[in-house]
């Protein structure tokens, strides 16, 4: 058991019962705040993977943004404190069981491919992910399309976002 | 910039200047104007630097500017298409942007630019008036702005670029493209007030007649192109083909090809200058606003006709040998002399101000017809040129006073019509300007001796007549003359002199200035105009200016004609013949009180009442080919063989497939096939309300069924399929 | 030695709870979260994937930034439309909104 | 001597080495206690800024301010936070109680998180990370988490609204504050804070002047200060977020958004005041983190000047502000940097440097005359005639637009 190893363990444990809470939890608020727990995990899962940079704009993006917004909506969307039935629909146990079936399948498949148990490589001398990454999105040789697709997208959601939540004074 | 550029570019304004009104300003009566004046002044600056470049060329004879563009492939050799300017090209653009450019100035005025609008105007008829309170609650009515303003712009700026197009290109096709463009044009614009029932007779008549000519002058190209192989006019002016259409035969006999070409070419002419005995559809056009008018009759449509004569004078005149007339210009000669005599003799007994005017340019295209009859090219050219200038002058004149006049209406509220000369008199005191100036242009087509420019190319045709020994040309034509000065002086004095016979003359009121300022230029123009054309031989005053035209237009002929010497005769003629003709012009009519008739009409008897009514002419053609045609498309074609005989026969042909289709429909259709269209309907129908269930408006659901299909296929192909 | 297994079963585990939250609940919001979860599996995945398969590229990282922001681009215009709906239909509930049906 | 602490680290470590510890062990201990001493000592600031603070605002309000307890009043804090201890815990009914808890600490540890990327002297930094400038920014959006929950939890409406306002505030100005910071990391092409203070000669505010104005601006109101302060603004929501907090909860939001003020400033001064640099910093290290608070306590001063001069701005007007104005003059100031970092690559620095500032200034005094004309039209707009809301029975005409 490494350092890493233990780290990783932590974070998982606690990053899937967030995941889990998220998908179970009645009250909507404490979902939105154990999905931060959640995406916080995913954060230190990437700082674990070496990508600081992801941590980083996990953290801008996903909690600071995406997970804020929600709250704020299930805050605007919410009437009563607590919405009265059940939080889940009537087919929910197939849900559980398509879920289930799906990550055996995933488990078994991947396990199947010799790929699976790669160790981790070293990383390149003086190999800086960001600056590599940075190059690499904004290159002719690179992504420069895909991202500048992604920018497009955004300004599109931008405009789209507003223009459906207009609300219209007749 | 090559001068072959800026002759390409001519046309153009014009034309941008079109499709702009027509689809953004069309709303906007200011823009459009602005538009439209723009254009042609942008092609008027254009043609005036091609006039200095050529007149310092020095020899554009030789060489004249021109440029080539491939158009459509014939076979293997291309159609080409291009501009071509000569000397006689020079000429013609110069008056013709001069006058385009005025008559563009002169319509704002004439349409009531900056009037209000009408009170009960509407599209299609001329503006009747608005009514306006002043501060003190007197109503009084003004003149109305027309209200299909920006309409008008937009067809004159087409119309500019019918005519442009015709004068800088270098073949007959795309000079017979300009022709159309003018005759559809012109067709518009005659019919501009579509809701006044003579003006649409008279845009129908219009066009129809001048089709006439034209489809006969079609034919002449499409014989030209098929022996020459081409259009333009360096190839079908060239020695050999002259050469070879003199001496292809034809299925008439004694009639060369090119005698036949110059016939169907004359035609064309015949219908656009309003020619015997296509002419009738001239005066009718009146109907059109006065600067179509002007327009049309004086300075572009009409003169578009002479033009092609003179452009196709070495087809005319091919195998001509020892100056004996071809047979072409024989009937030419003819035809415009008589049209010269006829036409003055119907402007006699007119009594509407436009309509003398219409039928004195007949009279004067005639003369030119018949100057390029007997071999006087270079007058033609230079009579094309000043009655340009001094025609557009009369017409601008008219519609002023026409103008004038209806103001007089307006404020007066009588009944009368506002063109008709004896309902005026005495607007010399109210229009001084409009008086000078129609005063330069009446003396200028009667041919007021020595400061006119009518006068010079007048006597230079009556001139040739006589140095070409043609007596009979030379008597009608000067009596013609004659005739001219007489009704244009009966004009004058009706219309500006003595006093006012009704309470609208006397209430008449100048014009503004956009319709004055074109007067007085083209009132300079009336008078400097024929100073280049003075023969240089001519007693005290010939020699100052070189005899320019003949020098400078005489080189676009292969072989320069021989100046004329100057001799007495003619010119006596000519001055009596003006003269005298002024003089009893104002001393019949110099004092006709309100009311009276016409002091002709008791001497002259039936003489009168068959001029009045232009010697039946439009009964005439009325009777032998309206009626006829008439009768022919109502009553043969369409009663006896399209109703009975065609009809009966496509009835019985429907009766016999009508009973085949039933029993087809009774005994096939219904059963069969409707019944196994209503069969697999019906179990579509049924599938679907059974299914509909599985819709439930549920994206969850919908979501987990795609999941377990998914996995179900997944699991079919990696377990089942893919076992050996 | 931590290998590629521990992230792809984690990221697996992640997906199926995700997807597991966007197949059962009932509320809008909610089913938006399961979709958050699954998109985080999914760059988990594409981030190990450089990182162990190919660091020397950066193929995997590219991606994961496109996918964030597709995912910021989504939560924008998925709430949009939650609270336009809640406007007009005083629901999220997922199986209420169910007009489009036969 | 040139670098005591990391001198004293190097003999800590042999100490703990030769007691046997194993090396990762010894990182993790010697960062701990690297945590514990930073933390402590920028919590004893806070505890001072708060006599700093209120000596200033009786300064700016022509008042005297604590001077009662001890000299010149410094005792005060202290005896505050003794108040706060001991002061009843009020949980509100309906709360949500660990959220509520949890709350003013998340308010306070993101303040402290932020100091771990603050580069006290050339060699003396928590984490030199290369995502630093990043960093603030997602530690910033955590911070609106805490208000987030404080407001939800307390089950007041007063609470929700201030919650409400604060978030829509903070992420609008997030976006002017991170293309503010994207200049500095443009001209010093790094995310590190190291590298960027490195970078900086001369400072960043001679080159880009209007970059800091701008992160200044959006900074105060990330901070929710007056005139920014709608989060909290008394006369329409009581206290905002933290209406249902007492004693030392309370006194965690409190010390929170004073120490965040300060380290806002401590951040500008490292990004666009040079940081730790100074006279003779290369000699002696210890002077960094003196140079440094020094130039954070100027800007300090500035926010709490800007603070007691101004008046509070309404919401609306607040993110007009923000999305008309700060966003769009942010973005422009990007391009034209960028673009002239990119034409000036060759350029001595001289000419660099004067051109860079030319550029800033001839942007802000565009900006100037844009905002003449706006505040002209809007005058205008302002001073004409508008409906006057009158009783329905009424027809009296004279009620109707009296000038």
């Amino acid at each position: 058991m490494t350092v890493m190893q233990v780290v990783f363990l932590v974070t998982a444990v606690v990053s899937l019962g967030g995941a889990v809470m998220v998908v179970t939890t009645r009250n909507l608020i404490h979902a939105a705040l154990w999905l931060i727990l959640t995406l916080f995990g995913v954060a230190v899962m990437y700082g674990l993977l070496s990508a600081p940079f992801f941590t980083v704009i996990q953290v801008v993006i996903y909690i600071g943004a995406i997970a804020i917004l929600m709250i704020f909506a299930i805050m605007l969307t919410r009437r009563v404190k607590q919405e009265p039935g059940s939080s889940v629909n009537k087919g929910w146990w197939l849900a559980g069981l398509m879920a289930l079936v799906l990550f055996t399948a995933l488990v078994w498949m991947l396990s199947t491919w010799p790929g699976f148990q790669t160790t981790l490589p070293e990383l390149p001398q003086d190999f800086d992910s960001i600056k590599v990454l940075g190059a690499a999105l904004v290159s002719t040789e690179g992504y420069v399309i895909p991202f500048e697709i992604a920018s497009v997208l955004l300004l599109a959601a931008l405009i789209g976002s507003v223009a459906v939540a207009w609300e219209r004074k007749s | 910039m090559e001068p072959s550029t800026i002759v390409w570019l001519l046309p153009v304004p014009p034309l941008l200047a079109f499709f702009l009104i027509i689809f953004l300003t069309n709303r906007n009566k200011t823009f459009s104007h602005l538009l439209g004046i723009t254009a042609a002044l942008l092609s008027f600056v254009g043609s005036m630097v091609i006039v200095t470049l050529a007149i310092r060329s020095g020899h554009l004879g030789e060489e004249p500017f021109t440029s080539v563009i491939n158009w459509f492939p014939t076979g293997d050799t291309w159609f080409q298409i291009g501009v071509w300017v000569d000397p006689l090209t020079v000429a013609t653009l110069f008056f013709v942007a001069i006058t385009i450019l005025m008559i563009f100035i002169y319509s704002v005025g004439y349409h009531n630019f900056g009037q209000p609008k009408g009170d009960h105007d509407q599209p299609g008829l001329p503006p009747h008036g608005a009514t306006l309170e002043d501060e003190h609650g007197h109503k009084h009515r003004v003149p109305s702005i027309e209200p299909m303003y920006s309409r008008f712009f937009a067809f004159i700026s087409l119309f500019a670029f019918g005519m442009y197009v015709l004068v800088v290109s270098n073949n007959l096709l795309t000079l017979f493209v300009g022709w159309e463009i003018m005759g559809l044009c012109s067709y518009l614009l005659i019919g501009f007030w579509y809701a006044k029932p003579s003006a649409k007779a008279a845009a129908v008549k219009a066009f129809l007649t001048t089709r006439i000519g034209d489809v006969v002058m079609l034919l002449g190209l499409a014989y030209l192109y098929y022996l020459a192989g081409s259009l333009s006019y360096d190839v079908i002016f060239s020695e050999e083909t002259l050469h070879l259409l003199t001496s292809t035969g034809t299925p008439f006999v004694g009639i060369s090809a090119a005698v036949l070409i110059g016939l169907f070419l004359f035609f064309g002419t015949v219908g656009k200058s309003a020619q015997w005995p296509l002419h009738v559809w001239l005066p009718d056009a009146m109907e059109g606003p006065t600067p179509v008018s002007a327009m049309i009759h004086a300075a572009t449509m009409v003169s578009a006709g002479v033009y092609l004569v003179i452009r196709v004078f070495p087809i005319i005149s091919a195998g001509m040998q020892h100056g004996e007339p071809t047979i072409t210009m024989n009937v030419m000669a003819f035809i415009g002399a008589f049209t010269g005599l006829f036409a003055a003799t119907i402007a006699l007994a007119q009594n509407d101000i436009k309509r003398v005017l219409a039928y004195s340019t007949i009279s004067q295209l005639g003369y030119m017809i018949a100057a390029i009859g007997i071999g006087a090219y270079v007058a033609a050219a230079f009579h094309l040129f000043t009655h340009a200038f001094f025609k557009a002058l009369l017409f601008l004149g008219s519609g002023s006073v026409i103008h004038g006049v209806e103001h007089g209406v307006l404020h007066t509220g009588e009944d009368i019509d506002p063109q008709d000369m004896f309902n005026m008199g005495g607007l010399r005191k109210k229009m001084p300007l409009t008086f000078w100036t129609f005063l330069i242009g009446g003396f200028a087509l009667s041919g007021f001796p020595f400061i006119t420019a009518g006068f010079w190319s007048k006597d230079e045709i009556l001139a040739d007549a006589f140095a070409h020994a043609n007596w009979p040309v030379l008597i009608v034509l000067a009596f013609a003359a004659l005739l001219t000065a007489f009704y244009t002086m009966r004009q004058i004095t009706l219309t500006f002199l003595g006093k006012s016979r009704t309470k609208s003359a006397e209430h008449a009121v100048e014009s503004k200035w956009t319709m004055t300022l074109p007067l007085v230029l083209l009132a300079a123009f009336a008078i400097i105009a024929g100073w280049p054309g003075i023969p240089g031989d001519f007693p005290l005053i010939g020699g100052f200016i070189p005899n320019f035209v003949h020098e400078f237009v005489g080189e676009t002929l292969a072989e320069h004609p021989e100046a004329i010497t100057f001799s007495w005769i003619p010119l006596l003629i000519s001055l009596g013949v003006s003269l005298g003709g002024l003089a009893l012009g104002w001393w019949v009519y110099r004092d006709i009180p309100a009311g009276a008739p016409d002091p002709l009409e008791k001497p002259l008897g039936p003489v009168y009442k068959l001029l009045k009514n232009k010697y039946y002419f439009d009964e005439l053609y009325n009777y032998i080919f309206v009626r006829p045609s008439l009768w022919l498309s109502q009553t043969f074609t369409y009663l006896w063989l399209d109703r009975k005989l065609i009809d009966g026969f496509l009835h019985f042909i429907s009766r016999i497939t009508f009973s085949l289709g039933s029993i087809f429909r009774n005994y096939i259709d219904k059963p069969v096939i409707n019944g196994f269209g209503d069969f697999v309907g019906e179990s579509v129908k049924r599938i679907g309300r059974t299914g509909r269930f599985i819709q439930t408006g549920r994206v969850q659901q919908y979501m987990v069924m795609a999941l377990i299909i998914a996995f179900g296929t997944l699991f079919y192909y990696l377990f089942i399929l893919s076992q050996p | 030695m931590i290998s590629l297994s521990y992230f792809l079963v984690f990221a697996a585990a992640l997906f199926c709870i995700g997807l597991y939250g966007v197949l059962a609940r009932k509320n809008a919001i909610a089913i938006l979260m399961g979709i958050e979860l699954m998109l985080n599996a999914v760059v988990i995945n594409l981030i190990a994937f450089w990182r162990f398969r190919s660091p020397e590229m950066i193929t995997g990282q590219a991606f994961g930034v496109i996918v964030f922001a597709v995912a910021a681009a989504e939560v924008a215009v998925g709430l949009a439309l939650f609270i336009a709906i809640f406007r007009r239909r005083n629901t999220i509930a997922a199986d209420e909104i169910d007009l489009l049906k036969w | 001597m040139s670098d005591p602490v990391n001198s004293i680290a190097e003999w800590l470590r042999t100490i703990l080495a030769s007691w046997g510890l194993s090396e990762g062990l010894i990182t993790v201990i010697l960062a701990v206690l690297g945590v514990v001493i930073l933390a402590t000592f920028v919590l004893v600031v806070d505890i001072l800024l708060v006599w700093i603070e209120r000596k200033m605002v009786a300064r700016f309000q022509d008042r005297f301010g604590p001077n009662r307890v001890g000299p010149y009043g410094i005792i005060q804090p202290i005896a505050d936070v003794i108040k706060l201890l001991i002061k009843e815990d009020i949980m509100p009914m309906g709360a949500d109680k660990f959220i509520f808890n949890l709350a003013p600490i998340i308010a306070l540890a993101t303040v402290l998180l932020l100091w771990a990327v603050v580069p006290l002297a050339p060699t003396v930094i928590g984490a030199d990370i290369n995502v630093a400038v990043l960093y603030v920014v997602a530690i910033g959006s955590i911070g609106t988490l805490g208000i987030i929950m404080a407001g939800w939890a307390s089950n007041n409406k007063y609470a929700l609204l201030g919650a409400f306002r604060t978030v829509a505030t903070m992420i609008a100005y997030e976006v002017p504050m991170i293309i503010a910071l994207l200049i500095p990391v443009l001209l010093a092409r790094s995310m590190g804070m190291q590298t960027i203070v490195n970078a900086q000669s001369p400072w960043y505010i001679f080159i880009v002047p209007l970059a800091a104005v701008i992160l200044f601006v959006s900074s105060i109101a990330e901070l929710g200060r007056t005139p920014f302060d709608i989060s909290e603004a008394e006369s329409e929501i009581v206290a905002g977020f933290h209406i249902e907090y007492t004693g030392m909860k309370f006194g965690l939001f409190y010390a929170g958004e004073l120490l965040h003020a300060l380290t806002v400033s401590a951040l500008i001064a490292t990004i666009f005041l040079g940081g730790w640099r100074g006279p003779y910093v290369d000699q002696l290290p210890l002077l960094g983190p003196v140079y440094l608070f020094i130039k954070a306590f100027l800007v300090y001063y500035l926010i709490m000047w800007v603070r007691y001069s101004f008046p509070r701005v309404r919401i609306d007007q607040m993110l007009g502000f923000n999305w008309k104005f700060l966003t769009p003059l942010a973005l422009f100031l990007l391009i034209v940097v960028a673009i002239l970092d990119k034409a000036m690559a060759d350029v001595n620095t001289v000419w660099y440097v004067l051109v860079m500032l030319g550029a800033n200034l001839l942007i802000v005094w565009g900006t100037m005359m844009i905002l003449r004309r706006y505040a002209r039209i809007e005058r205008v707009r302002i001073a004409e005639e508008r409906p006057v809301a009158r009783a329905p029975e009424s027809d009296n005409n004279e009620l109707v637009g009296q000038e």
